[in-house]
Parts: structure tokens; C-alpha cells; sequence
């Protein structure tokens, strides 16, 4: 589904990725992890399209996709979620989870000037198969209307979620989704991400510092340290994994 | 809960006046649009002319500053345009013996494509840069809009800066060559325009425009063509601005470049952020301030000091002054303008008496 | 050739006076990270306080004579032939007195005004959005003009040189060369205060916090800092280098509303240098100042009021954070 | 003019017929209290000086005028209000006052080219009235464009036509047009490129400035390197032409620097005197009328001299009346002549054509002294002029030609 090949990024002086290789398959989940400042959300941004890569390919269901804007990606059918919220913050739950359908939708601008008519038609259609599939399956339906500054940081998550799953991804790339949320919450998450996989089949890539929730969930591990990939496999070669270990060690110590 | 607000339909929980005042408040003003003409005396026409062209104008500048978030200090050189378009077009129609009761359907319409071109253009330099940047290039854009309008290698077709005369349309024999009957045509696109905008924000488009002003990189990254919207943009901000100089020169009669200069644009900024940014009703609210303020300021000066010169000659100061201190203290103290506390106004009334605020 | 060095030479001493306006937009943004819209209008009160001070307050009667006219003055003055350099120097002598009086109550009025805008409209927008600081400055802008048009009136007067203006005339290449002196003194007053100012910014303890403001002010204020002072000592800055720039048009062109609008061409100057940059925006305002010398010589005076704008613009699109700005580094 | 009332009405119906007589109650004539005369001045913006000089003059023109029993026994009034010398304030003005004072309104002062050229489509039907104003502009010099606007004075083109004609009989070889970028600075240039040619004169230099404001060393530089004979500005008021002058002759340049009606003001050319010096000595201009001091066998000027001893003592106009009044005196002086002969002859003032008759009827008359000669109305303007020099020492306008017709 995806592969990442040979990735290299820099910043001026500074390496922040050198030379990433993995392969995330097709409706499985698969984790990112690392200690701090390992490039974690670095690989998401060239990932997405954000920064171009010195070196490497990313390679989505066999297409090379290194030379797309980001609204391209996201027309491929890959969404992301963002470390540090990025909902909008000027308009309510709905519209943010409306403005995930966008690459779906084709009102154009004459269409929507009129609005009566096929735009109307695609908006309705629209609402209600959010409200279905997207709003019912998150429980967020008590807070469609409110404004995101209103909500608590553990919904706004979740509306982020929502907002993804609205594209109907194939792949979606969540940036640290139960960072800074209590045991309950951080539960609540993982039950939703297992669900998206399971109800829509989708290929998920997890960035996340939580280690149960790693351990617990993902089918895949990959495993960055200053930018390098130091390890990849499953939950138990990556828990067996002595460079690993010390990586994390290192970092308590 | 928010009371009175109950939808059983989301057809019914899409539309745009979900409440009875609302919409009590919208036909009522249809209705005294309508009516107006009929009651009002010249003056009073002068003023309503005014204010519908302004807020063709600010809608225009709601699009794009209001919605997509970049700022314009510019649109001033888009009313510009679309007054010479129309005025030079209807001119080269008349040439070719094109019927005169045809020719504002052919002008009106290419003015705006005209000024929705010169509006992608000026667009360009918001792909890379935004903020003081972009007020700055369309500032610049404005400036050198008017220079060009005044060049006088150019004025055989611009009339340089004696301006040009534009001729009274004609709607199928319908000749509007009296204020009273622009009033209609004004009065028409206005709501047209508000209306016609007003629908965008209910589409992916006008969703697209939103999410580019709250955080343009990840409206990106959910599939928003940045290039694409923001021209967009552009463009329909300006062909709203190009309309308003549309009705600006059918309605003046002849067009002067020094109507368009950057006391204009100033004052569109204004209207949208007195009315209140991104909100459908904020320039219709903004753009009555702001054509009143100098009419009220004019009957309380009279009523301090009668209509001496003294007053006459303090009122300019005192205006400018009146003007600069409305748009301050609207970003001071109500950011998002009359539209803001007319919610609060029409909310209250909805769940009176059981609730206030 | 000769006309060629004419022409660059206006256009240097232009430029010098456009560099003096942009220190004050750039170091109010250094500061604060608020481009300053209405600094125009803050040269156009800096040039009328100038011309109160000068002139009309001397002229009055109840304001004690300004003139330095000892005997020996009046006689060399009525020797002197018109329009000769000797006569230049000695008229220059002879208001001396009110020249610097005007300058320094200018200097000073302009600052206190500096204080209010900051105090009153700056200060309680800490932290707002670019969008909202942009549009209180364009409010400013407003506000200026109707207080300028309420205390003084609409029409164009002359006010005093600041440095004696003789006439300098020489050949280069075969062709004549006229220089006003004033200008040319103009120009080395100009050019002493940005640098001085330059230095000082980078040297002292007062520029070190400025900076420090700058790149973070909630830091900065933990570290003792005290970041409105910063804020009010970046506008006075401002303020009076606008004074003295203000004095040195208004005596050169002749005082006006209009100067208010010369701050647009000075802000174009501003983004194309580089917003954060000292020394690109010196870079800017020379080039201009040469541009607008030669479009004025090959084009004609239309053509130099949009020169600064098309400048800006092409800038803008090559480079989109000036020769020299620092871009901003977006994060998500 | 286009006639579609018809079609108009048609479409409109009886509704509107009623509308507008609702909105214009004074159907029935009848004989109004007072005649209002309207008057937009630029009492602030860049040309505040010249607005606020001519406020006065209507003041005191209209106490004139009612002492010698009004228009045919009916007193009139002006109303001033400010334009800020912008068109669309102008207008504004013009039609609040239409509808505030209907068919006592009899006619306007306009205070810009900018604004008599807005108004004129405006001017039909109910809505026209008699205009006159500050402006020379040639456009309006044009019964046929502009039916209803009249100048008591020669055209921008007409003055530069008279200078050109003065230049050539004092044997100037080379000319320099140096003009404001506003309306009236660019109106002549061409008429008067078109002129040089004829009479020989070579225009060396065609410079355009901000009307404030401008940068004056490099237009300097530029007027030295053309170094004409003659240099002709056109379209200042206040500024730019004093700093210009002072500059050319602190160079030593030669040249002889001449200007149109707004650059002919006294008091500006005394002011610029006392503070930079003598270098005004010798400038030259067309004037179309007398200095208020020039005030032998002028009645008129006599009279204003009286009135503004008393009405305007401890102001500046206490013992001369600028320029820019004189203006405003004569172009009202013949508005109220034919509005006087319109009224005896029975007809509605209010009706713009009515009085614009009358206006073209103006033929060989004397004025009362605002002019040296008799004048006439010829293409709804007075095509006379004629040269003055300016002298530092007495600080006066003295004539240098005999009165010409452009």
C-alpha cells in the first residue's frame, strides 16, 4: 500500500531523516515510533507532501507520488491527522468534518452560486451520510454544532479523526492521536482506530509515543532514533530489539 | 440545547434563516428595498444608490479578505476597473450597432470577467506570501490600476484623467436614464450578490475559502488546492468588485480616476470590518455605516452649529477622524462586527423569554 | 554620461531620506512585529509640527524673535549678490535659531505623539492577529489626517532648510551637474542617522532587548525585560527619525497633506528589502532612489509615482520575503 | 439628451408619476421666500486655501446683491458646504440640496473640473440647474456637451493660447509646459504643444508632477538641462510652482517662468516672498481678470473694497480681495444677470434652460470693472485675458499686455 524508500531530509545543516525504508500493508496498522526529535513528524510531513525529500521515494499503491502537492495526496486518498490539532478553529465540528469530503465532492463554483439544484442535492446527501458513517460511529453527534474552541481536548481529537475518516482514506496517518488523553480516552481511541480498520479496511500509520497502545494494536512497528530507521518488524522482534531498548533507555538515562 | 431550534429535516437544519426573526428580517428589508423608490425623494435615492454599489463591493472584499483570510488594501483599482470596463465595452458595443437593449447584458458581465482576470493577476504574489505582504503587492496592484487608468498614453481609451462619459443603459428598450430607475438595477444586484455569495458558504467551495484563512497548510494537506482557491478567490472578489464599478458608472454617469483612489479601498476594509469579516451579513451592515456616518455626522454638526461655513469646514476633519476611530474600535472591542451583535440580538429574541444572552 | 551621474546623484539623495522613513517601519516591526501602515502620517505630523515650530510660532506676536540678526550679518547679507553661495550660508545663519528650535520641539512632539498611538492603540492589541494590527494602523491613518486637517490648514507652505542651501554646480564628462546643497546635507544627515541608529540597535543593551522582544516576548518578559518599554522606545524611534525626515521633505518639497502618501512608497521600499533587515532596506531605498531618478529623467513624472509599486511587486514575486528578509518558518 | 419618458412611463406606470410628484411637492408654482444658491468650496483637502478665500466672497456677494433688491425683488442665499475638493462630495452635495430645496434652488457654484464633469450627465430635466464654478477646464467651454455650465473667464487653453502669443511677440524661442498630474494640469498640454508649433516656439520639455508634494530638485534638474526661454506651469494653486521657481533660480537658470489663473494669487506669491526671498521677481501670468487693487473706473471693485473694510476687517481680505473671489465675483455676476433677465421675462428660474438662455444673451456688456474691457458670452465662456508681472518690491501684479482675446 505504501512504501517509503531510501527518505532523506535536511534542514540547512541539520539530518532529519537518513534514509527511511519501510512498507505499510494494505489494512493493517502500522506504528512509527521513537524517542523525541527522532523524525517521526518529519516522515508524516513528506509523507504528506509538506517537505520534499533531498533523496527517496514514496510509493502509494505502486504510484510514485514524490513530485505531488499535498492536495494531490490528499485526492489519492491520503489523510492525516495532526500532532497539535490543526481543526479549523473559525468554524463548527460539522463543517470541519464536511471539509474532510472535500476531494469527494464536485460542486463547482457556477453550481454553488446557485446552490438550488445539484448542490444542494450533494450537500444533503452529503449531511446525512456524515451523519451515518462518520458522526454516529465517533459519538460526536451531541456536539455537531458547537464551535471546536468549545470542546475538550480529547473530542477535538476525536473531530480530527472525524474530519480524516470523512475523506473515506485509504491511507490515514495519525500524528500522536491519544497524546496528552487520560487511560479512559486514550482507550476509547484505540477502539476507534481498530473499528476504522476493521469497519472501512483502511491502511492506518500511527505515530505514537504510548507503548502499550503500540504494542497493543499494530500489526507493523518501525522504529526511528535521530532520524535513522534503527529497527522495523512486529511487536515482539520490536520489543526484543536491543538497539531499540538502549534508543529508549538511553533516552530515560 | 439551544431552544426554538429544533429541525427535523437536515434540509431544514442546512437552511441559512433558521430562525423567524431571521427571516422576518430579511423580507422586511426585500420588501423596504422594494417599496423605497416609490416613497423616497432624490436625495434619499442618492444615498440608498450609494450604499447598494458599496455593498456589492464589500461582498466582494468579504470573499476574499472576510472568507479566504488575505488581505486586500486594493480593491478600490478592482471598482475601477469594472466602471472603465463597462464604460469602454458598452462604448465598442454601441459601434458595432449591437441593440441597445442588449448591450448591459454584454457589458455588465464582461466588466466583471474583465476585473476577475485583472483579479487573478493581483492574485498571483497570495500564492507566496500573505499577510502584510499581500496588503502591501495589492495596495501596489491598486496604484498602479489608477496610473494606468491616468497614463496618458492610454487616454484615448481612458479618457486619462478627464474620465469618460458612460452612456444610460438600456434593459430591452427600458432606458434607466434617471438615479430613480438605477436604483432598481442597484437594488437588484445587491441582493443578487449577497445572496449568490451567501450560497458559496454553503458548498465544498466556500468551505475550501474558509479553511484556507484558518490554516492554509492543512487545508492542503485535506486535498484544498491552495493555487486554485485562492485565485478563485481572487476572482470572484473582484468580479463582485467589478460589478459594483459596473454600477458605479451607470449610476454616476461618468467616471473620474480619482473616484477610485485609495480613500475606496480604505473604505471597503472598513465596511467589511465595522459589518463583521466572514459573515454573510457583515457587509450589509458595514457598508450602511459607513455611507451614513458622513450624513449623520453632517445633520449633528448642522443641529450643533447650523449650516455655517465654520461647520462645513470642520466636518471633512471630523469625518476622517469619526472614520478612523470606527474601524479602530471595532477591532478593539467587537472584532467581528454588527453581524456579531446582531446574533446575540436575533438569539435572544428567539429563546425570549426563557433565556437571554 | 554626466547626466546619467546627475540623475543617480538625485536619486542617492532621495534614496537617503526614503532609508531615514524606513528605519522607523523596520525597527517598529523589529519590536513589535506591527508594520507600521500609517507611518506616512506620522512624517506628514512630524513635518507640521516641524513647520509650527519653524514658522508659525516665530512668525507670531507673542512668540519671543528667532532670527539670529546681529549687524554684521544684516551687512554681509545685503553684500552678498542674490542666490550666491555666501548668501545661502548667511540666510541660513540668520535662522539658525528657529531651525533648531523647530527640529527639537518637532522631535519631541512627534515622540510624545509616538507614546499615545503605542499606549493607547498598540499596546492593548498585544499578541493580536497581523490582520488586526494592519487594519488599526489603517485606522490610524485616518485619525492622522482629519487631526492634521483640524490644527492646520490644507495648503502647501515652505518651510526652513535644515543644513544652508547653496547652489553647487560642476561638469562631469563635459555636461553640467546642479546639486542643491541642502539636499546634499540632507542626504549626510540622513545616512548619519541610520547608521548611527544601526550601531547603536546592534551594540547596546536597549537593542539587545529589542531583539529579544521581538523573537519572543512572553521570553522575553520572564527574563526581565520589560517589553512595553521596548514597544514605546521602538515607536519614539520611530517617531522622531520620522520628524527629522519629515523637516527635511517638508523644506525640500514643500509641506502638504500628501506627505502622508510618501509613507506607501516607503513601505513598498520596506517589503522589498526585507522587512527585519537594516541593511536590505538601505539596499531598497538607494535603489529606488536611483530608479526613481531615472524613470523620472527617461519616462517622465507620471511614471515615477508607481515606480516604487512595480519595484515591489516584481520583488515580491522573485523573492517573496524581500532581497534580504528573514522568511518565516511555518510549522504544522 | 435622449427623450424615453415615454417608454419610460410606460413601464413604470402610474406609480412612479406619483412618486415623483410626492417627492417634488411643489408642483404648483408659486413665488419662492428666497432663491437659494448653492456652492460646493474645497474648505479642506490639498486646494483648502483657495476654498476658504473664496467663502467671503460669496458672503459678501450676496449681501450685494440682496442691497440692490435681490432678482426681481426676491432675495437670494447661498448655501457652502465643503468638498475636500473630491468629486463624488461635490455631487453629493449638489443633489442633497436639490432635494432639500427643490425649485428654490436656482443655481450652483461648482468647486473642480472633477465635479462639473461628474454632474453633467446629471444635469436633465428637474434635476439641472444653471452652474458655474472654479474650473477653466476646456471640456466645459462647450454649449453643445455641456449646456447648463458656464466660466466667466478664458479656458486653460485659451491662457495658454495667450501666453503662447506673448512669448512669441517677446521673441521666445523655447518653451517648457512643466503641469500638476491633476485634471487641470494635463487639460492645455496638448492644445498648447499644438499652439507652440504654430507660432514657431519649440516646447523643449513636457514635465508632469504631483500636484504636492513633488520632487523638486529632479524637476529642476530637469528644466536646467532643457533650459527654455519660457517655462509655463499649469495646474498648481498653493504649492509646487514657488519651490519650483526658487529652485530654478538658485541655479541661476534664466528662464522665464509664467503661470494660468490658480498660479496667480498675490498672497501666495507674498507669502513665498517673505519666507524664502525675492526669486518670485519677474513672474509672469494670464489673469482673465483685474487685481482688486487695480480698482480705477471699476465700480465693482470699489464696492467690494468698501464692504470688506467693514465685513472682513481683522482678516487677511480686509484691503484685497484674492484672485480666486474676483473669480467667483464676476462668474456670479453674470449668473445674476441672467437670472435677473429671466425673472423679468416671467420665466421659471428653476428650469436650467430658462436661465442658460439668458447666459448666451450676455453680449457686450460691462460688468462694473471685474474685466478691462466690455465682455461677451461666446461657447458659454468670457475669452479674455491678459499678462501680468509679478514684482517682489511692491509685492503687486502689475499688466504687462493690453486685454487679449484668445
Amino acid at each position: 500500500m505504501l512504501r517509503v524508500e531510501d527518505v532523506h531530509l535536511s534542514f540547512g545543516g541539520v539530518k532529519a531523516l537518513q534514509g527511511v525504508s519501510f512498507e505499510a500493508a494494505k489494512g493493517e496498522i502500522t506504528g512509527v515510533i521513537g524517542p523525541n526529535g527522532a523524525g517521526k513528524t518529519s516522515l508524516f510531513n513528506v509523507l504528506s507532501g509538506f517537505y520534499t525529500p533531498s533523496t527517496g521515494r514514496v510509493i502509494v499503491d505502486g504510484q510514485d507520488i514524490s513530485g505531488l502537492k499535498p492536495n494531490a495526496r490528499a485526492e489519492l486518498g491520503m489523510a492525516r491527522t495532526f500532532q497539535n490539532i490543526a481543526l479549523f478553529r473559525g468554524m463548527s465540528v460539522l463543517d470541519n468534518i464536511k471539509l474532510g469530503c472535500h476531494t469527494r465532492l464536485n460542486t463547482n463554483l457556477w453550481s454553488a452560486l446557485r446552490y438550488f439544484g445539484s448542490a444542494q442535492k450533494e450537500e444533503l446527501e452529503l449531511r446525512a451520510d456524515l451523519e451515518e458513517r462518520i458522526i454516529d460511529f465517533l459519538e460526536i453527534d451531541h456536539i455537531r454544532k458547537a464551535p471546536i474552541t468549545a470542546l475538550p481536548y480529547g473530542l477535538q481529537k476525536r473531530v480530527e479523526l472525524a474530519r480524516a475518516l470523512a475523506m473515506q482514506p485509504k491511507l490515514l496517518m495519525l500524528d500522536e492521536p491519544v497524546a496528552g488523553m487520560n487511560r479512559e480516552e486514550t482507550a476509547d481511541m484505540a477502539r476507534f482506530i481498530l473499528d476504522v480498520q476493521e469497519k472501512f479496511g483502511t491502511t492506518v500509520l500511527l505515530v505514537e509515543h504510548d507503548m502499550h497502545m503500540v504494542m497493543d494494536i499494530c500489526s507493523r512497528i518501525v522504529v526511528l532514533n535521530f532520524g535513522q530507521q534503527i529497527a522495523q518488524g512486529t511487536p515482539d522482534e520490536i520489543a526484543n530489539n536491543s538497539a531499540v531498548v538502549d534508543a529508549y533507555l538511553g533516552q530515560a538515562a | 440545547m439551544i431552544n426554538g431550534n429544533l429541525k427535523a429535516t437536515y434540509a431544514a437544519d442546512e437552511r441559512i434563516n433558521n430562525n423567524a426573526y431571521k427571516t422576518a428580517f430579511v423580507w422586511g428589508f426585500a420588501a423596504l428595498a422594494a417599496l423605497f423608490p416609490f416613497v423616497a425623494n432624490d436625495y434619499l435615492i442618492l444615498i440608498a444608490c450609494q450604499y447598494g454599489i458599496m455593498v456589492v463591493a464589500v461582498v466582494g472584499v468579504n470573499v476574499l479578505t472576510g472568507y479566504t483570510g488575505l488581505i486586500s488594501l486594493g480593491h478600490g483599482g478592482f471598482v475601477a476597473i469594472g466602471a472603465y470596463g463597462v464604460t469602454i465595452i458598452h462604448a465598442g458595443l454601441t459601434a458595432l450597432s449591437v441593440p441597445a437593449g442588449l448591450q448591459p447584458f454584454i457589458a455588465i458581465p464582461a466588466a466583471m470577467a474583465l476585473a476577475a482576470g485583472i483579479g487573478l493577476l493581483v492574485g498571483l504574489p497570495s500564492l507566496r506570501v500573505k499577510g502584510v505582504y499581500l496588503a502591501v503587492a495589492t495596495l501596489s496592484a491598486s496604484f498602479i490600476i489608477i496610473f494606468l487608468i491616468e497614463l496618458d498614453a492610454l487616454a484615448p481609451f481612458t479618457g486619462g484623467k478627464n474620465g469618460l462619459t458612460t452612456a444610460d443603459p438600456s434593459f430591452f428598450g427600458w432606458v434607466l436614464d434617471t438615479q430613480r430607475e438605477v436604483y432598481a438595477l442597484i437594488a437588484a444586484c445587491a441582493f443578487a450578490t449577497v445572496l449568490l455569495v451567501q450560497n458559496l458558504f454553503r458548498t465544498r467551495v466556500g468551505r475550501a475559502f474558509i479553511a484556507i484563512r484558518e490554516r492554509d497548510y492543512s487545508a492542503e494537506i485535506l486535498g484544498v488546492s491552495l493555487l486554485r482557491y485562492k485565485l478563485t478567490s481572487f476572482a470572484i472578489s473582484a468580479a463582485c468588485c467589478g460589478l459594483a464599478g459596473a454600477l458605479f458608472a451607470y449610476f454616476y454617469a461618468r467616471v473620474l480616476p480619482e473616484q477610485f483612489e485609495l480613500l475606496l479601498s480604505l473604505q471597503l476594509v472598513a465596511a467589511l470590518v465595522v459589518g463583521g469579516m466572514g459573515r454573510t451579513m457583515g457587509p450589509v451592515f458595514g457598508a450602511l455605516v459607513i455611507v451614513l456616518a458622513p450624513e449623520f455626522l453632517k445633520l449633528t454638526l448642522g443641529a450643533l452649529m447650523g449650516s455655517t461655513v465654520e461647520a462645513a469646514q470642520i466636518r471633512a476633519p471630523l469625518q476622517e477622524i469619526f472614520f478612523g476611530a470606527l474601524i479602530i474600535g471595532f477591532i478593539m472591542f467587537e472584532p467581528l462586527g454588527i453581524a456579531q451583535i446582531s446574533d446575540r440580538v436575533f438569539r435572544a429574541l428567539n429563546r425570549w423569554p426563557f433565556a437571554r444572552g | 554620461m554626466g547626466q546619467v551621474f546627475q540623475f543617480a546623484i538625485n536619486g542617492l539623495m532621495s534614496g537617503a531620506i526614503y532609508a531615514l522613513i524606513a528605519l522607523g517601519i523596520v525597527a517598529v516591526y523589529k519590536a513589535t512585529r506591527v508594520v507600521n501602515f500609517a507611518h506616512g502620517y506620522v512624517i506628514m505630523m512630524g513635518a507640521y509640527f516641524y513647520y509650527t515650530f519653524a514658522v508659525l510660532l516665530p512668525a507670531s506676536d507673542w512668540f519671543p524673535d528667532l532670527t539670529y540678526a546681529p549687524d554684521w550679518l544684516a551687512t554681509a547679507k545685503a553684500e552678498a549678490p542674490m542666490f550666491s553661495p555666501a548668501a545661502a550660508y548667511l540666510s541660513w545663519l540668520e535662522n539658525l535659531p528657529r531651525i533648531a528650535f523647530g527640529l527639537i520641539a518637532a522631535i519631541i512632539a512627534a515622540s510624545l505623539l509616538a507614546r499615545v498611538i503605542e499606549r493607547f492603540f498598540m499596546r492593548p492589541l498585544l499578541g493580536q492577529s497581523q490582520f488586526a494590527m494592519i487594519m488599526i494602523t489603517v485606522g490610524l491613518i485616518s485619525v492622522l489626517s482629519g487631526v492634521k486637517s483640524m490644527i492646520w490648514t490644507g495648503d502647501a507652505a515652505s518651510v526652513p532648510y535644515l543644513a544652508p542651501n547653496p547652489a553647487i554646480r560642476f561638469e562631469v564628462f563635459g555636461s553640467p551637474v546642479f546639486i542643491f546643497g541642502a539636499n546634499l546635507a540632507s542626504m549626510v544627515i540622513a545616512i548619519a542617522i541610520f547608521g548611527a541608529i544601526v550601531l547603536w540597535l546592534r551594540r547596546s543593551a536597549a537593542g539587545v532587548a529589542m531583539r529579544a522582544a521581538s523573537e519572543d516576548q512572553s521570553t522575553a518578559y520572564s527574563m526581565g525585560i520589560s517589553v512595553p518599554q521596548v514597544f514605546a522606545r521602538a515607536w519614539v524611534l520611530a517617531a522622531a527619525t520620522g520628524a527629522v525626515a519629515g523637516a527635511i521633505l517638508a523644506a525640500r518639497d514643500g509641506i502638504s497633506p500628501s506627505l502622508g502618501l510618501f509613507g506607501f512608497s516607503v513601505l513598498a521600499i520596506v517589503l522589498m528589502g526585507g522587512l527585519d533587515s537594516f541593511v536590505g532596506v538601505f539596499i531598497a531605498a538607494m535603489c529606488v532612489g536611483v530608479l526613481e531618478a531615472l524613470v523620472q529623467w527617461q519616462l517622465g513624472g507620471d511614471w515615477v509615482e508607481v515606480t516604487p509599486y512595480i519595484a515591489v511587486l516584481i520583488v515580491i514575486l522573485i523573492r517573496p520575503h524581500g532581497l534580504m528578509g528573514s522568511e518565516e518558518v511555518e510549522r504544522i | 439628451m435622449k427623450h424615453t419618458s415615454l417608454t419610460r412611463r410606460g413601464l413604470l406606470g402610474s406609480a412612479a408619476a406619483g412618486a415623483a410628484t410626492l417627492a417634488m411637492p411643489t408642483v404648483l408654482r408659486a413665488q419662492p421666500s428666497e432663491y437659494i444658491i448653492g456652492a460646493s468650496l474645497p474648505l479642506t483637502g490639498p486646494f483648502a486655501t483657495a476654498g476658504q478665500l473664496i467663502a467671503p466672497a460669496l458672503s459678501l456677494f450676496e449681501s450685494m446683491v440682496n442691497g440692490e433688491g435681490g432678482i426681481d425683488g426676491t432675495n437670494i442665499r447661498f448655501v457652502v458646504e465643503d468638498s475636500g475638493y473630491v468629486p463624488a462630495n461635490a455631487l453629493a452635495n449638489y443633489q442633497r440640496l436639490l432635494a432639500s430645496e427643490g425649485s428654490n434652488l436656482v443655481a450652483y457654484y461648482g468647486d473642480s473640473t472633477g465635479f462639473m464633469q461628474l454632474v453633467g450627465p446629471e444635469l436633465k430635466g428637474d434635476q439641472a440647474r444653471m452652474m458655474t464654478s472654479t474650473s477653466f477646464a476646456t471640456e466645459l467651454a462647450n454649449p453643445e456637451t455641456h449646456p447648463y455650465q458656464f466660466m466667466s473667464g478664458p479656458t486653460y487653453a485659451d491662457q495658454f493660447d495667450i501666453l503662447l502669443q506673448d512669448i512669441a511677440a517677446k521673441g521666445g524661442k523655447t518653451v517648457a509646459f512643466i503641469h500638476s498630474n491633476t485634471e487641470f494640469g494635463t487639460d492645455p498640454i496638448a492644445h498648447g504643444q499644438a499652439r507652440a508649433a504654430e507660432l514657431g516656439i519649440e516646447v523643449v520639455l513636457i514635465e508632469s508632477t504631483k500636484a504636492q508634494g513633488a520632487d523638486i530638485p529632479t524637476h529642476v534638474t530637469k528644466l536646467a538641462q532643457a533650459n527654455p526661454d519660457y517655462c509655463i506651469l499649469q495646474g498648481y494653486v498653493t504649492g509646487v510652482w514657488p519651490q519650483l521657481i526658487g529652485g530654478a533660480r538658485q541655479f541661476g537658470l534664466q528662464t522665464k517662468f509664467m503661470g494660468t489663473f490658480w498660479g496667480m494669487e498675490k498672497l501666495i506669491a507674498d507669502r513665498v516672498t517673505a519666507e524664502a526671498g525675492p526669486f518670485l521677481e519677474g513672474y509672469q501670468g494670464v489673469m482673465p481678470y483685474r487685481y482688486s487693487y487695480d480698482m480705477e473706473d471699476a465700480p465693482r471693485l470699489q464696492q467690494i473694497s468698501e464692504i470688506s473694510k467693514v465685513a472682513l476687517a481683522g482678516t487677511p481680505l480686509e484691503n484685497y480681495m484674492p484672485t480666486w473671489g474676483i473669480q467667483a465675483f464676476a462668474s456670479l455676476e453674470l449668473l445674476t444677470i441672467a437670472l435677473r433677465r429671466a425673472a423679468e421675462a416671467g420665466k421659471d428660474l428653476s428650469v436650467a434652460d430658462n436661465v442658460a438662455e439668458q447666459v448666451a444673451g450676455i453680449q457686450d456688456v460691462d460688468l462694473g470693472g471685474y474685466y478691462g474691457t466690455n465682455i461677451s458670452m461666446e461657447n458659454n465662456k468670457v475669452g479674455v485675458g491678459r499678462v501680468y508681472e509679478y514684482s517682489a518690491e511692491t509685492n503687486l501684479f502689475t499688466p504687462t499686455s493690453d486685454w487679449l482675446t484668445a
